[in-house]
């Protein structure tokens, strides 16, 4: 259940530690975006809770919080692995051959788009470009980048990250 | 007044005025435009491009609801690429529609069925993928099937325009959009007041209320059942369109006269139980009054409302009246009152209520609403549900001859009767308070002050020296600012009537599509016409109330009452995500 | 009559006996829903919508079974509910759902019923018959996903039409409707009448849509596009915008014309004040010449294709007179074009009917003065005008009234009421009785020979000539005519004959429902039509006296046969209808 | 402030950091802290120099030596030799003129005329100092101190500059219009919401050359009489958000932000708004709309945002590249830049060639310059040395152009630019496939609020899948026509007006390639995996 909000981190659980991520900002509907930004990186999604939170303090309703949030690619609704893999499939990553990039990803990882390994570590999303293309195909794990890729270098790549992440 | 600019549409030359969209230019010179995300009742969306119409020296076709007239500009409705536009797009709309037009609560009434036929729309050109959503049946007051759904957002900007609800909103994007709760949850765990205004303007069948009818025809054939029926004041102001008639036609009689043919035992009326709550409230108005208590009283006959007040503003509760709304005062009596006289055992009592409105079948499962010892209504059907039954008990409702209530639940005066309408309940209350206080006769009943359709009133009533302060909201958002004021210290008013929906429960979520202000006004002018061509018209001088006091109730706010006819409130939680 | 009383639904009712329980509750103003019954025509208890309790161990249907004494009927208890609901649902079951694109969604019969009935699941999923799409007919595409079996186009084409062209094969699931050996439609003795079409219920049958190329022609802007307007058309327009039926429409019809595109807004009017003088003077050329008698009417191309097919020896008697729409084609082509001084190729005419077999018709071969090019290149039903007014999104009702164009826009009353079953005998008698005894006629008004009875005889004293006619609406009325002409027992002079039951009023391209009512509704509009014109006669049209001036010299001339008048050819009959028993006319 | 006597520039622009420089960066700071060099060495960060096809690349001033293609095991050796013993390495230089200016990085570099990329490569983003030593902020000077708002409007008028966003609106009347509308609340937007698949010249200005946008900023808010200005950035733009945040707050700490700038009056902040993810945000009311916490669904026009726009006041929205020309233009004046460039347009573009090129990258020629110049001399020619096939000019929203509009000039008289993008493909590389792939970019990135964009670009995708498949019918390329115009017709913003650009453009250069996809099931270059086992006809 999405019900509470865990901090990564802290593992604190309490509303006041989201409310205090939420309240360090205006209350104007403005700031929806920039707190979401901030939710996620400091709870790795939205929760139920987080979305109440941001609507009292914004004056918003919550199911407005919350369809916004799902307009947007880079929030999530559900938790995430703790490294996130973008993979482009947009035309200057698919001419040099992003599909057999996805194919290699997901064959490490055992998993499809959109899907979470089940040790929590990573997460594959295809996603459109992110203006890599000059080193067209690439990933971006969290916010390092990866071009001009083969995919031979995927497990070595992947592999670096499994290795700091546990 | 606005300048005057000059375009031509359709090689006519037409004026309109400077802030038009093109939409009002056409609809004032009488050409017809399509639409269908458009909604008179509220903001444009513009995203349907149904409206798209052609503007010479543009590139693009420009949807006429949210594009403003210019002078000189040269506009046709209808060429061959706007029509051709059109079509293609009901068919990508199709494309992604289940086709089970016959078995849709929306056949024949639906607007994408309608655009369909009118653009001459012969195949489907397109297939694919179709969306799946499961239905969310999770409570009876509004039922979401969101594979209908055409993401025209009507039932988002009602939700949280008019009624500053907000319970749903586009989620995800593109073509995964759908309109949802947040988190995907179901209605019943947000914070939504069962209004069913959504339902009201949901061009297709993807809302819609649920339907007891097979539940009430059952009951119906059951030897072993009395099965009574009220019908709430609003419906007999708006059945007649379900058959065709204008809006503003008056069928009371005829409707009571089809509620017999249908096989109701007894035919009541909520108007009765209508003249008792201004008895109750009105003297709990004095009471609170004299006794100091928590002011402005607020009225609680409409059950969105309640819902409303319950979750966003629990901390204003003491303010409602403790009264059941009507609907329940008539479940209770008829369930211990009515029994008793007439000697039956209250457990073979049905009660059936048609209302205008879906959160009633909510109020009705309410557990504190089981004074009687059973649950005191049994069956809520709306204005709508009504007239299908009808219809399938082949009943032609506009040819019928008059029937009557049955008493003695079925008298009532015209002072219950204006409940229908927004303002009526405070005009009825102030008819009796006026003369209990004053002890004079009110010469003029027709108190236009607190009528109209603005959406917060305010008026100030002279009760022979004693000056009184009332308002009265309808619409939720309306609702939002008295109990904004109050909260702010700043209303001073002595009584307030709250109605959930525009114009009151003319304007309900369970009457008649279409709606809109125009529809809304005819049928308040119904309904006080009802009124006026009553002979009693104050609450006080209804004999069947009188004599229901007299050998039952014993007073006003008494001890039975309190345990019949009063009820208590419940503060809930805005964050129903989390329950 | 002898009355019987019965209760339905508690309320007392009287009624002729031999009526049926759908009689009595009708009534009593308690509604029953139907879907295969069809008034006065086809009562089969087929589709068991209409089901009532009647007390019996069965529940029974009311539009079959018959009001008696006493009889407590019972129109709505849960078993009725019940199983007119799983009747639905069965029908359902294997009907393809596509309204929104049906040409009948909205005014179905069984999108209505399932309405009433408030079906709202469909329980019942599984294999669907086999569908059957036959386009080949030019008039009418037959859809058997849609069928429901009501079987009343089986009814109509045999007992209405004597054409007996559809009929139920096979049986249980695998029953369908088709022509017979499961021809398609347009190789089997079809007169393409149309009248399957009016009376299906939901969208097994249907016109043949011709709206797009009309809307392709009207964007071309090499195309000068003209349209004709046959009479009765204008008599029920407006039903398709909700107006009550008999409500004339004529002035509006040609707004809605105009500002659809056409070029020239004419009216077939024209060409029916011309087919009297060319009918009228073959007429009285066979009279005076011991030409074949009795000479009979050649407007109808419905009853053109039935004579071809099943009494082609009795071709001689047909008037050799192209029908008004094909006359109007042939003169827009040559005396238009010249006049207006536009190639013939470039001319694109659009004639508006009651009729689905004008398309037919049209397509003829022999119907093109200029080799290659048809005369008339698209023929739509007046329930496609209707279909392209509503696209148009105009406000039918309430558009300023137009007048048609000059000079192929002028007519007469007499015109007019070529609508009307009668009319064009009317027409022919008014002219021809002032032509022969160079009198004028005082009172035009031959009422003897109106009214939507199947056959009507009647003698009329032209100078001293007495005049034998006859005239039959509906083909199996034209089939009695026939006999007594093959027979040697007919002695009359002149016969007009209508393919439809009332005329064109009652045309299988007219809106749906048409009912005898309807009928008569349509035919007081086009009398109190021709009422309202100064010209009442055709020999007094105007535009009709300069064209034989300008163009085509006198009636029956060489340029008049050349344009104006055709040939028949004899067609095999492929179904046997001779067994059939008619047994009934329909009107 | 110790006086260094040798600066190393290392680039750190993204290509750079693919190639592995942050570890030769962290090898260099180590090795001259071992060598207790760290007084006299600095190590500078700095964008793009402009040959990350050879990076890692580094710059050793004053000599301005140019190292390439650097390992971290060449670092002590560069440090010793160079460094200490003031010898150049030889077999690590990059051999082009070295004179301060940026290093061609093959033949075509020559062809470059940097305007807006000037600073590229040649200073340290993250210094503000640096890039006032470069001229920086003199320019803002003279426009807040020496001239009226009007005048400043009117250089950019003379200039003829036009959006460089795709759009090409002329900027000068964008910013007249919005001066002239009423508001007490006026803001100036920076879209750097670069989401348009091939491009990615605004990244490279974000982070190699911040303040010059930063800049330009305040003065298009001074020209117009904003308050706020907005820099919205797309969210995967890391780099690029860091870069301009430090940008601001050192322009803050300068004074060059706040109130009174250089004692004119003028009061003026910019606020940085990181995107999330919605390629649809890059239209101006949807980037609006995603601004004021909405949902970003384009806004119903007119009005525009000019009259009306963020907040509901006049708003002047400008591309990243458009910025950067603005103070060149004040500096030069608005006949200068008007004279570069041809007729109707005026001034430099930049294009980012990519796909199958030799040389994908960035590079900022006049307009005018033939797609031949840029494809072969500018980006190499096609990387396999195949012959070339087509290309997408602009990205999957512009015109599929193949060889025989080679010679055709890039301006928006002749073949219009779009943002710069070029997507080449070579003769092996499927038509239908690249445009299939072009349709579920839109299907992912349609707002879905308008029923045309929503409902049809699914429907194009779910078709030209199905060619892909094998699984076309013949009449799907007449549904495909009537979709891709009625698209264009009624959608409600560009991205689905644009959606079936590609395949309209591509279909009329490649009808058979298509044909025989469609009616054939088979794919000419055999990209294509037919899952009817190829060929309809034999099945």
């Amino acid at each position: 259940m999405l019900e509470t909000t865990q901090c990564p981190n802290c593992k604190k659980t309490d509303v006041a530690d989201i409310r205090d991520c939420v309240r360090q900002f205006g209350r104007d509907q403005g700031n929806l975006i920039p707190i979401l930004h901030a939710v996620q990186k400091k709870y790795g999604y939205l929760t139920a809770d987080a979305t109440e939170e941001i609507a009292d303090w914004l004056g918003i309703h919550a199911s407005e919080v919350y369809g916004t949030a799902t307009f947007y690619t880079l929030f999530s609704t559900k938790p995430l692995g703790k490294y996130v893999v973008r993979l482009c499939d947009s035309p200057p990553c698919h001419i040099e051959g992003s599909l057999s990039i996805q194919k290699a990803i997901e064959e490490d990882l055992g998993v499809g788009n959109g899907e979470t390994t089940e040790d929590g570590l990573f997460t594959l999303e295809v996603v459109s470009c992110f203006g890599l293309c000059g080193v067209a195909p690439a990933i971006m794990v969290n916010d390092e980048v990866h071009g001009n890729l083969t995919p031979e270098m995927i497990p070595a790549i992947l592999s670096k990250y499994r290795k700091e992440g546990n | 007044m606005a300048n005057t600019v000059n375009l031509t549409i359709n090689g006519m030359s037409v004026q309109a005025e400077e802030g038009m969209t093109v939409l009002q230019a056409a609809q004032k010179a009488g050409v017809y435009i399509p639409t269908l995300c458009y909604h008179p009742d509220l903001s444009i969306e513009g995203v349907c491009r149904i409206c798209v119409v052609e503007i010479k020296g543009q590139r693009l076709l420009c949807p006429s609801c949210a594009y403003p007239v210019a002078e000189g500009m040269d506009i046709n409705t209808h060429s061959p690429k706007v029509r051709e536009a059109r079509r293609t797009i009901i068919e990508l709309l199709l494309a992604n529609h289940p086709d089970e037009c016959l078995t849709c609560s929306n056949n024949q009434k639906c607007e994408l069925q309608r655009l369909a036929k009118e653009l001459g729309v012969q195949q489907v050109r397109f297939e694919g993928a179709r969306r799946d959503v499961p239905i969310d049946t999770s409570n009876p007051s509004v039922i979401r099937n969101m594979d209908k759904c055409i993401l025209c957002k009507r039932c988002v900007r009602v939700c949280h325009e008019m009624q500053s609800v907000g319970a749903i909103f586009a989620n995800k994007r593109g073509w995964d959009t759908v309109i949802a709760p947040p988190f995907n949850k179901e209605l019943s765990e947000m914070v939504c007041v069962f209004c069913g205004q959504c339902i009201n303007r949901c061009p297709t069948g993807a809302l819609k209320g649920n339907d007891p009818a097979a539940e009430v025809w059952e009951a119906l054939s059951d030897p072993d059942k009395h099965v009574v029926v009220q019908t709430a004041p609003a419906v007999r102001a708006a059945i007649g369109e379900e058959f065709g008639m204008p809006a503003g036609s008056l069928v009371t009689g005829k409707m009571v006269a089809a509620l017999k043919m249908m096989g109701f035992d007894k035919v009541f009326d909520t108007d009765f139980t209508a003249d008792l709550t201004i008895l109750e409230e009105g003297n709990e108005l004095l009471h609170r009054l004299k006794t100091g208590g928590t002011l402005p009283i607020i009225t609680s006959c409409s059950p969105g409302w309640i819902n409303f007040i319950e979750h966003f503003y629990p901390e204003q509760l003491p303010h409602l009246s403790t009264c059941k709304s009507p609907q329940q005062m008539f479940g209770a009596l008829a369930k211990t009152y009515y029994a008793e006289k007439m000697g039956i055992d209250p457990s073979k009592i049905v009660v059936v209520s048609i209302m205008p409105c879906t959160a009633k079948k909510y109020e009705s499962e309410r557990p504190e609403m089981r004074s009687s010892g059973y649950q005191d209504v049994d069956y809520v059907l709306t204005t709508r549900e009504a007239a299908g039954m009808m219809k399938e008990a082949g009943i032609d409702l506009p040819n019928l001859e008059d029937g009557k209530f049955d008493l003695p639940l079925g008298m009532s005066t015209g002072a219950a009767v204006i409940f229908g309408n927004t303002g009526g309940v405070m005009e009825a209350a102030l008819r009796t308070v006026y003369e209990v206080v004053t002890g004079k006769t009110l010469e003029n009943v027709e108190i236009k002050a607190v009528r109209g359709m603005e959406g917060v009133r305010e008026a100030e009533i002279d009760l022979d020296g004693t000056k009184v302060k009332a308002a009265v909201a309808h619409g939720l958002a309306n609702a939002r600012k008295i109990l904004d004021l109050i909260k702010e210290g700043k209303a001073d008013y002595a009584f307030v009537e709250v109605m959930c929906c525009p114009g009151g429960c003319i304007g309900g979520g369970g009457q008649p599509h279409p709606t809109s202000e125009e529809i809304r006004k005819k049928r308040a002018e119904a309904i006080y016409a009802e009124d006026s061509g009553m002979a009693l018209r104050k609450s006080h001088e209804n004999p069947a109330v009188l004599t229901l006091y007299k050998e039952f109730l014993g007073e006003p706010l008494s001890h039975k009452s309190h345990e019949l006819l009063h009820t208590k409130y419940t503060a809930k939680t805005k964050k129903k995500a989390k329950a | 009559m002898e009355q019987v009383t019965l209760t339905i639904d508690g309320k007392e009712v009287s009624v002729p006996k031999g009526s049926t329980v759908l009689d009595a509750s009708k009534a009593a103003g308690i509604g029953i829903p139907t879907l295969c019954h069809l008034e006065n025509v086809h009562a089969i208890g087929a589709c068991r919508i209409c089901l009532v309790d009647v007390g019996a161990r069965s529940l029974q249907t009311a539009c079959t079974y018959p009001a008696s004494e006493g009889m407590k009927v019972v129109t709505n208890n849960p078993r009725v509910r019940s199983a007119r609901k799983t009747v639905v649902e069965l029908m359902l079951s294997a009907h393809r759902q596509e309204c929104t694109c049906c040409p009948r969604s909205l005014n179905c019969e069984l999108q209505k019923v399932a309405k009433i009935l408030g079906i709202q699941e469909h329980r019942f999923d599984g294999e669907m018959p086999e569908q059957i799409l036959d386009t080949s007919s030019p008039s009418i595409t037959r859809d058997s996903s849609k069928c429901i079996l009501c079987r009343r186009c089986v009814t109509v084409c045999q007992q209405v039409q004597g054409v007996g062209a559809l009929f139920p094969v096979d049986r249980g699931f695998e029953t369908a409707i088709v022509p017979a050996l499961k021809n398609d439609l347009i190789d089997v003795a079809c007169v393409m009448c149309g009248q399957c079409v009016s009376v299906c219920p939901v969208g097994a049958l249907y016109e043949k849509d011709s709206t797009d190329d009309v809307w392709k022609a009207i964007a071309d802007p090499t195309k000068h596009v003209v349209v004709q307007t046959a009479p009765a058309v204008r008599a029920a327009l407006g039903e398709e915008f909700g107006m009550p039926a008999g409500t004339r429409v004529t002035g509006q019809m040609v707004t809605a014309l105009r500002q659809m595109g056409f070029d020239k807004v004419f009216d077939t009017d024209f060409t029916a004040d011309l087919t009297i003088l060319e009918e009228g003077n073959e007429l009285l050329h066979r009279v005076k010449n011991g030409g074949t008698l009795p000479m009979i009417t050649s407007c109808s191309p419905g009853w053109i294709k039935y004579i071809e097919h099943f009494y082609p020896t009795l071709l001689p008697h047909l008037s050799t007179c192209k029908s008004p729409q094909q006359m109007f084609g042939a003169l827009a082509k040559t005396y238009y074009a010249e006049k207006a001084g536009i190639k013939p190729e470039d001319i694109f005419v659009v004639s508006i009917m009651p009729c689905t077999a004008k398309k037919y018709e049209c397509q003829r071969t022999e119907m093109s003065a200029h080799p290659g090019i048809p005369d008339v290149d698209v023929v739509l039903t007046t329930r496609e005008l209707g279909k392209m007014i509503r696209e148009m999104g105009m406000d039918f009702a309430n558009l300023p009234k137009g007048e048609c164009d000059s000079p192929l826009g002028l007519s007469t009353g007499a015109a007019v009421i070529f609508g009307a079953t009668g009319g064009v005998m009317e027409a022919a008698l008014r002219t021809v009785y002032e032509v022969v005894t160079g009198e004028t006629l005082d009172n035009v008004n031959f009422t003897a020979i109106r009214g939507l009875e199947g056959v009507k005889e009647a003698t009329v004293k032209v100078g001293d000539l007495d005049v034998k006619v006859a005239i039959a609406s509906g083909l199996s009325n034209a089939k009695k005519l026939m006999e007594k002409i093959k027979n040697g027992e007919a002695d009359y002079h002149f016969i007009e004959i209508m393919c439809c039951p009332g005329g064109c009023l009652g045309g299988g391209g007219q809106p749906i429902p048409t009912t005898n009512e309807i009928r008569k509704a349509r035919m007081g509009a086009i009398y109190e039509e021709d009422e309202h014109l100064t010209i009442r006669k055709s020999h007094e049209n105007p535009a009709v006296l300069a064209l034989y001036a300008e163009f085509l010299g006198e009636p029956l001339g060489h340029k008049s046969h050349e344009l104006l008048h055709t040939h028949y050819t004899p067609r095999a009959k492929y179904p046997e209808t001779d067994k059939e028993e008619v047994t009934t006319g329909g009107e | 402030m110790p006086l260094y006597r040798s600066h190393i520039l290392v680039c750190t622009g993204t290509t750079c950091v693919l190639k592995g420089c942050t570890a030769v960066q962290s090898a260099l700071i180590a090795e001259i802290k071992r060598r207790g060099l760290e007084n006299e060495v600095k190590v500078v960060e700095t964008g793009c120099l402009g040959i990350s096809e050879k990076g890692p690349v580094m710059i050793v001033y004053p000599e301005g030596v140019t190292y390439c293609q650097l390992k971290v095991s060449d670092i002590p050796e560069i440090v010793e030799e160079h460094l200490l013993k003031g010898r150049t390495v030889s077999r690590l230089v990059y051999t082009g003129p070295v004179t301060g200016e940026v290093k061609p990085a093959h033949p075509g570099r020559q062809k470059e005329q940097r305007i807006v990329l000037k600073n590229i490569g040649i200073i340290d983003p993250t210094s503000i100092e640096e890039y006032i030593a470069y001229g920086g902020y003199e320019v803002l000077g003279k426009a807040l101190t020496q001239m009226t708002p009007e005048q400043v409007v009117a250089e950019v008028k003379t200039s003829q500059l036009r959006g460089r966003g795709g759009a090409a609106f002329p900027t000068g009347i964008k910013w007249e219009l919005t001066a002239q509308a009423k508001g007490d609340n006026k803001s100036v937007i920076c879209n750097a919401d670069e989401g348009e698949p091939g491009n990615f010249k605004d990244r490279l200005i974000l982070e190699g050359d911040p303040h010059c946008v930063v800049e330009a900023m305040i003065i298009a808010g001074y020209a117009v009489g904003a308050k706020t200005g907005y820099l919205y950035i797309r969210g995967e733009y890391h780099q690029s958000v860091a870069h301009t945040e430090k940008a601001i707050a050192d322009a803050k700490a300068m004074g060059l932000l706040g109130k009174d700038i250089f004692g004119s009056g003028f009061d003026y902040d910019i606020k940085v708004f990181k995107g999330a993810g919605a390629y649809v945000c890059g239209e101006e009311t949807a980037l609006i709309e995603s601004l004021e916490g909405r949902r970003g669904e384009s806004m119903v026009k007119p009005p525009f945002p000019p009259t009306q726009g963020l907040w509901g006041q006049p708003t002047v929205i400008n591309n990243v590249e458009t910025l950067a020309n603005i103070p060149h233009i004040i500096l030069n004046g608005g006949e200068w830049y008007a004279g570069i460039g041809t007729e109707k347009s005026k001034g430099t573009k930049i294009f980012s060639p990519c796909g199958d090129v030799f040389y994908p990258g960035v590079y900022e020629v006049p307009f005018g310059i033939t797609m031949r110049e840029v494809i072969y001399e500018l980006a190499g020619g096609t990387k396999s040395g195949k012959p070339f096939k087509a290309v997408l000019v602009g990205g999957p929203s512009g015109a599929c152009v193949g060889a025989e509009s080679m010679d055709k000039t890039f301006a928006y008289e002749d073949l219009a630019p779009g943002a710069g993008a070029l997507i080449v493909m070579d003769e092996d590389k499927c038509i239908v496939d690249t445009v299939n792939n072009c349709l579920k970019f839109f299907v992912h990135e349609s707002c879905g609020q308008c029923i045309p964009c929503r409902e049809g670009t699914k429907r194009m995708y779910e078709m030209t899948k199905s060619w892909t498949e094998g699984q076309g019918e013949e009449a799907d390329l007449a549904l495909m026509q009537a979709l891709t115009s009625n698209l264009a017709l009624t959608s409600r913003c560009g991205l689905g007006q644009v959606a079936g650009t590609a395949f309209a453009t591509s279909y009329k250069l490649f009808p058979d390639e298509y044909l025989s996809h469609v009616v054939g099931a088979e794919c000419p270059t055999g990209k294509c995996t037919m899952t009817n086992g190829g060929g309809k006809n034999n099945g």
